[in-house]
């Protein structure tokens, strides 16, 4: 028995159902964050397996560019959690819906 | 692959787990040595002869000691903390290569065996990813402690690393530039040999400033004095490690010579060029041997001007902490790494003009 | 030096831009040298550009700038031509000279940089307008004049008067350019183009008839609106609330003539329609008659001088009107020269009287200014029609013209000779109230010469009356030449030659002459006399010098019902109906947000809930279908 | 083999490791799950020859992504155990609904035999080793444009971090200074 490309596909996909569940389940917006870092990564293996199948390094490229953006992504995310917690002193989404109709 | 080959590797891990252990040993003694006389007193000389044996003696105490554990503590962090200090501390000395590789005839089959754990393409970053892990331990010991001034060390610990490892990651990159390699081996054999016969080719000769900043960024990475803000006595007791008691704390304290030391053997391999040095024509076994020497020699250089610093330097402050790092390292790292790339282009592909 | 044109237009554009940054700044009186520096500079550029053409060498030349509205063929292109060329250098050359004029005209005005800006603006919009090479770029500078003249009029906007005749000029205006733009889509639809090298070739190939006749018609508006002619006229009159080298070198010299040259430039179009060419004429002889008849019974002396200038644009337009095309260029020149001598001559008089511009107030200058009263009196005898000033040639020309193509233009021969007699009439009127007899002035003032920035303008322009005329004589007629290749294709009517020419020509000089001693016995005799007569005809005196009521008339049956239809569409209409469907739209949309609005809970949760829904659903959609 | 047993136990932690993310009360042991499975996806990039991608995916998560989390989740002190009782109306039963369609819509995929569009170009060509040369040749010729974007998207990160972090939300009226 060989590990083959579609192992790695279908434990992507569950890893990102489980971070797609978090992130609709959870209310506290650093979980909610670390759930879609979980998706981007479901998501980078993918990449990597199907370039390693495909025999092509563009794959690691994508999960590359992925990172970085993930980084940035991060920061500003968390600066922004920080910058709500201090003016409402919560980190739960659910508490912020003042744009509500 | 056969199984002298796992033999081998296993052999070296052993080698890497017992040398570690032992210099630790040597290390605190010879701290205290250093220390004391530098502040005129004797330290220890009880145990052993010179007081050599003191540290073994300490070692046993806190080993049968109770192992106090709060109420309020974490239980599965607290209890995983003190393990995960000491993994990437063993782990991290995987890839540094302390001496020449030699030919032995094993199962019938001539085989070259590296002084290293592992040569990895990607060793240098090997070494960054291991060493950002070495904070882990403290913010996870820090935070379940379920205690206020634990905390405030893991929280200071957190920030620590972020500012510092940016400025040593940074200043490794000329390292790079010059090797033109990220594998550890390959940065030691580009330093091998001398410019005009004299001058060793050593990168802290065309890199020093790189040197300076790498050197002070390990010793705040690994929270000496005078970076030891994370379990500064005088402010927060005693940090992260305030709840922890008997082997646990054993542990921590053994993380923390042992990243002394590994960063100590980094440095020494990067910028002073490893295992290199003068073999004088000889050849055979001392030929082998002389490299080895040259390492544990350069090591313990730098871990003697890490206590002299100790000994010398008042803790700082935190905010002088914060400006040192990204107001004054990183950019000159920056800076730095700039001009080398200049030189190095220069070197590589000619003046612009050309 | 063809290829250099643009700067014609581009120095006086430069100079509006820096001036009006740096005028207040710099202040007076360099503000006014340096506008008078970039037109004249453009004077002496076309004059360069225009040597070829008085060689007779050069053809028409268009000079391409960049892309502009390539759908409509209006590239930004300029036509060098002989009429461009003539138009260029009346306006850059007559308003060099009345810009150096204003320099001591406008002395002492607070806002001295700012005349200055837009005479340097009104000097680009009229030069964008002659060289463009097609209507839009026409359409450009038609409009931008308007403008000018609408900031210019109420240059001093603090005097109801001047802001209410600069609102004026421009609505009136604006009907005209409403005629001249179903003008320019009546070509576009023909044409397809904008441009004149393909609307203007050969005309006939696609123009019917009946369209050239409508085309012609509608340009005649347009030109009627800019040139003051009937019914259109309104506005110049008061337009003279501006200050007077506005009115010189605006409603006089150059901007009032665009109509005329817009029916020269569509000559092709005219040529093609008898019925838009006779209506032209018609309109012009009928608007000289009328204004002459104004201009006798005026007291404001630039008011006689706007009414002349009407009268002087209906001859233009029964020149071209005619289809004697260089006449009417011709008379457009000359007229240029001498009007603008009279304008700045009487702004001269009114800067002497402290603004008095009352003619019975006036009298007797002549001894206190030698230089405006001959001057004066030159452009009076000039445009009086009296040999061998420039007025003569030109007016003899289109009369002649008018006369030799018999039918209808008998009568419009028989109406220019009467208002030649009346424009001698009221011109020597003006002059024996405003310089001869005895003084009648208000207390206090002293009249005096005006400054050597005044005097010099006038004596130039004096200079040009006189000789301005021996370009096109029956004996040499070098306007004509030099205009033939502007007209290729166009059939050009002529003055009659031999013994004819003569016989008219005496006729004409006569009506001039009767009218002058007709004045000068009125005037200069003893007042009883005087009193006498106009007591006899006091009731159509009256109706003169009241402009026959056609502002109150207008008043009445346009503006006011104008007005009425305004108020009811803003107050009834608007607040009624429009309001009420905005409002009922908004009702609608505020209620159906209101339904829709629990659908925005606000939980980003539920949102991403949604969006990962339609994702998966979407998937599952392509999948079921095959899409994979 | 030397695979097939990795693939089970670092599959079988990153599955632990996400479940712990979302199931866990407290944030730091959701984030102590995330690393596991950040692991567990370096060690198959690392049997995958990703070492580059593996290297960096250790130095860019554990080394600032986790330290951050941690440090935000210590700073604004959220370390109490969450209470984890859903309050929106039907939105777990829809979650498992969507959920579900997934894992259905995949397995039908599988056993379909949907991934045939992999199978055209399999094997045909050596095997990639993504080492840090390789990734670097194309990284500074292919892929230039790109690298430079996302350092320009870097820089503009750093600084709209720094601006949110000087922000102070402006004082309310009859409200002390520093209350948060």
């Amino acid at each position: 028995m060989t590990v083959t490309v579609d192992w790695y596909l279908i434990l992507a996909a569950v890893l990102f159902v489980i971070g797609a569940a978090g992130l609709l389940v959870r209310r506290n917006a650093i979980v909610m964050f670390m759930s879609i870092e979980l998706m981007l990564n479901a998501v980078n293996l993918t990449f990597v397996s199907v370039g390693r199948e495909l025999r092509d390094l563009t794959g690691q490229f994508a999960v590359f560019f992925v990172l970085v953006v993930a980084a940035a992504e991060v920061v500003v995310g968390l600066a922004i959690i920080v910058s709500i917690f201090r003016t409402r002193a919560t980190a739960s989404v659910d508490e912020l819906s003042e744009m509500k109709g | 692959m056969d199984g002298w080959d796992v033999a081998i590797v296993i052999v070296k891990v052993l080698v890497v787990f017992a040398l570690l252990l032992a210099a630790t040993i040597l290390l605190v003694w010879i701290e205290r040595k250093v220390v004391a006389d530098m502040q005129n007193r004797i330290g220890p000389e009880r145990a052993g002869p010179w007081g050599i044996l003191q540290t073994l003696a300490d070692g046993l105490k806190l080993l049968f000691k109770e192992q106090i554990r709060p109420n309020k503590v974490e239980v599965g962090m607290y209890l995983l903390a003190p393990v995960l200090t000491l993994l990437p501390a063993f782990l991290i000395f995987m890839v540094i290569p302390i001496g020449v590789p030699f030919t032995v005839t094993l199962g019938g089959v001539e085989r070259v065996v590296s002084m290293q754990g592992t040569d990895l393409n990607v060793g240098l970053l090997y070494i960054l990813a291991m060493s950002s892990l070495a904070v882990y331990a403290v913010v996870l010991a820090g935070w379940s402690s379920g205690s206020k001034y634990p905390l405030l060390g893991g929280v200071r610990a957190t920030a620590q690393a972020i500012s510092y490892e940016a400025a040593m990651g940074l200043a490794l990159v000329p390292v790079v530039f010059y090797a033109g390699s990220l594998s550890i081996s390959e940065i030691v054999a580009a330093q091998s040999g001398t410019w005009g016969g004299i001058v060793p080719r050593w990168n802290i000769v065309p890199l020093f400033l790189s040197f300076v900043i790498f050197f002070i960024a390990i010793i705040a990475e690994t929270n000496r004095a005078p970076f030891d803000l994370v379990e500064a006595e005088q402010e927060i007791v005693g940090g992260f490690h305030t709840e922890y008691s008997g082997f646990r704390f054993a542990c921590f304290f053994l993380a923390e010579y042992i990243n002394m030391f590994n960063m100590s053997a980094i440095a020494a391999t990067l910028f002073l060029g490893g295992w290199n040095g003068p073999t004088f024509g000889l050849t055979g076994f001392v030929s082998w041997l002389l490299p080895i020497i040259y390492f544990f020699i350069k090591t313990f250089v730098l871990i003697f001007i890490f206590m002299w610093v100790r000994a010398t330097l008042p803790r700082f402050r935190y905010d002088q902490l914060m400006t040192l790092g990204w107001k004054r390292l990183i950019p000159a790292a920056l800076l730095w790494l700039v001009l080398s790339a200049v030189v190095v282009g220069w070197r590589q592909f000619g003046a612009p003009w050309t | 030096m063809t290829e250099w044109i643009w700067l014609v237009i581009a120095l006086p554009a430069l100079g509006t831009v820096f001036l009006h940054f740096f005028g207040r700044r710099i202040g007076e009186p360099y503000a006014g040298w340096i506008a008078s520096a970039t037109i004249g500079s453009s004077f002496v550029i076309g004059l360069i550009a225009a040597v070829p053409f008085l060689r007779g060498e050069a053809h028409a030349e268009t000079v391409y700038l960049f892309d502009w509205i390539p759908a409509l063929g209006a590239h930004a292109e300029l036509l060098w031509d002989p009429l461009s060329a003539l138009m260029v250098l009346v306006v850059s050359g007559v308003g060099t000279l009345i810009h150096v004029y204003s320099i001591g005209y406008m002395h002492g005005d607070e806002r001295f940089g700012r005349f200055f800006t837009y005479m340097n603006l009104f000097a680009t919009s009229m030069l964008t307008l002659v060289l463009a090479n097609n209507f839009a770029v026409l359409f450009l500078g038609w409009e931008l004049v308007g403008l000018c003249s609408y900031l210019l009029i109420s240059f001093w906007f603090t005097r109801p008067a001047a802001a209410a005749a600069g609102k004026k000029a421009f609505i009136v205006n604006r009907i005209g350019d409403f005629g001249f733009m179903i003008a320019l889509m009546l070509v576009f639809t023909t044409f397809g183009t904008l441009s004149y090298s393909q609307v203007l070739e050969n005309p006939g190939e696609l123009l019917g008839a009946g369209t050239a006749t409508a085309v012609g018609l509608l340009f005649l508006v347009g030109a009627a609106g800019k040139s003051a002619q009937i019914p259109l006229y309104v506005w110049l009159p008061d337009a003279m609330e501006g200050p007077t080298p506005v009115s010189a070198l605006i409603h006089a010299a150059t901007m009032v003539t665009a109509g005329v040259f817009v029916v020269a430039r569509t000559a092709p179009i005219y040529a093609l329609s008898e019925t838009a060419s006779v209506a032209v004429a018609t309109v012009g002889a009928f608007t000289a008659l009328l204004a002459a008849t104004i201009a006798i019974a005026q007291r404001d002396i630039k008011r006689v001088l706007a009414y002349s200038t009407i009268s002087q644009l209906g001859y233009m337009f029964v020149g071209v009107g005619s289809a004697a095309y260089v006449a009417g260029m011709f008379h457009l020149m000359t007229h240029a020269f001498f009007k603008a001598l009279l304008f700045l001559g009487a702004g001269s008089v009114i800067h002497a009287m402290a603004d008095e511009q009352n003619m019975n107030k006036m009298g007797g200058l002549f001894g206190k200014m030698k230089i405006t009263g001959w001057t004066m009196a030159i452009a009076t005898l000039a445009i009086a029609g009296i040999p061998p000033l420039a007025g003569f040639w030109s007016k003899d020309e289109i009369l002649g013209t008018a006369f030799e193509k018999g039918g209808f233009y008998y009568l419009l021969w028989a109406i220019g000779l009467l208002t030649a007699l009346l424009t001698a009439f009221y011109m020597t009127r003006m002059f024996i109230l405003t310089f001869l007899g005895k003084p009648r002035w208000a207390e206090g003032v002293h009249p005096h010469e005006s400054p050597r920035t005044m005097t010099v303008p006038l004596m130039v322009l004096a200079a040009l009356s006189v000789l301005g005329g021996l370009v096109n004589t029956p004996f040499r007629l070098g306007l004509e030449h030099f205009l033939e290749p502007a007209f290729e294709g166009v059939e050009l009517a002529h003055a009659p030659e031999g013994a004819l020419l003569w016989i008219l020509a005496a006729v004409s000089v006569l009506a001039g002459v009767v009218g002058i001693l007709m004045a000068a016995a009125l005037y200069l005799g003893p007042e009883e006399r005087r009193e006498r007569l106009l007591g006899q005809i006091r009731r159509p005196w009256f109706a003169m010098e009241n402009a026959y009521w056609v502002d109150q008339m207008y008043g009445r049956t346009i503006v006011i019902p104008g007005k009425k239809l305004s108020i009811w569409a803003a107050f009834t209409f608007d607040n009624g109906v429009i309001d009420g469907i905005v409002n009922g739209v908004g009702v609608l949309v505020q209620r159906l947000a209101a339904a829709l609005r629990p659908l925005q809970t606000g939980l980003v949760r539920n949102y991403a809930l949604v969006l990962a829904a339609g994702v998966v659903g979407l998937v599952v959609w392509f999948l079921s279908s095959g899409g994979l | 083999m030397t695979e097939l047993v990795l693939f089970f136990i670092f599959g079988a932690l990153a599955l632990v490791g996400g479940l712990t993310v979302v199931a866990a009360r407290n944030p730091v042991h959701s984030a102590m799950g995330l690393m596991l499975t950040l692991f567990s996806l370096a060690v198959f990039y690392v049997v995958q020859a990703a070492h580059f991608v593996a290297a960096v995916q250790v130095i860019v998560y554990a080394g600032a992504v986790m330290t951050l989390f941690l440090f935000v989740i210590m700073l604004i002190g959220v370390d109490k155990a969450e209470n984890l009782s859903e309050t929106i109306r039907l939105q777990r039963p829809l979650v498992v609904l969507v959920g579900l369609t997934v894992v259905v819509v995949g397995v039908f995929v599988a056993v379909g035999g949907r991934f045939a569009w992999i199978t055209g170009v399999v094997g045909a060509g050596p095997e990639v080793n993504g080492t840090a040369e390789a990734i670097g040749d194309d990284l500074f010729t292919t892929w230039l444009l790109p690298f430079e974007a996302t350092s320009l998207l870097l820089i503009i990160a750093s600084a709209g971090a720094l601006a949110l972090a000087f922000f102070r939300p402006r004082r309310r009226e009859g409200k002390e200074e520093g209350a948060p």
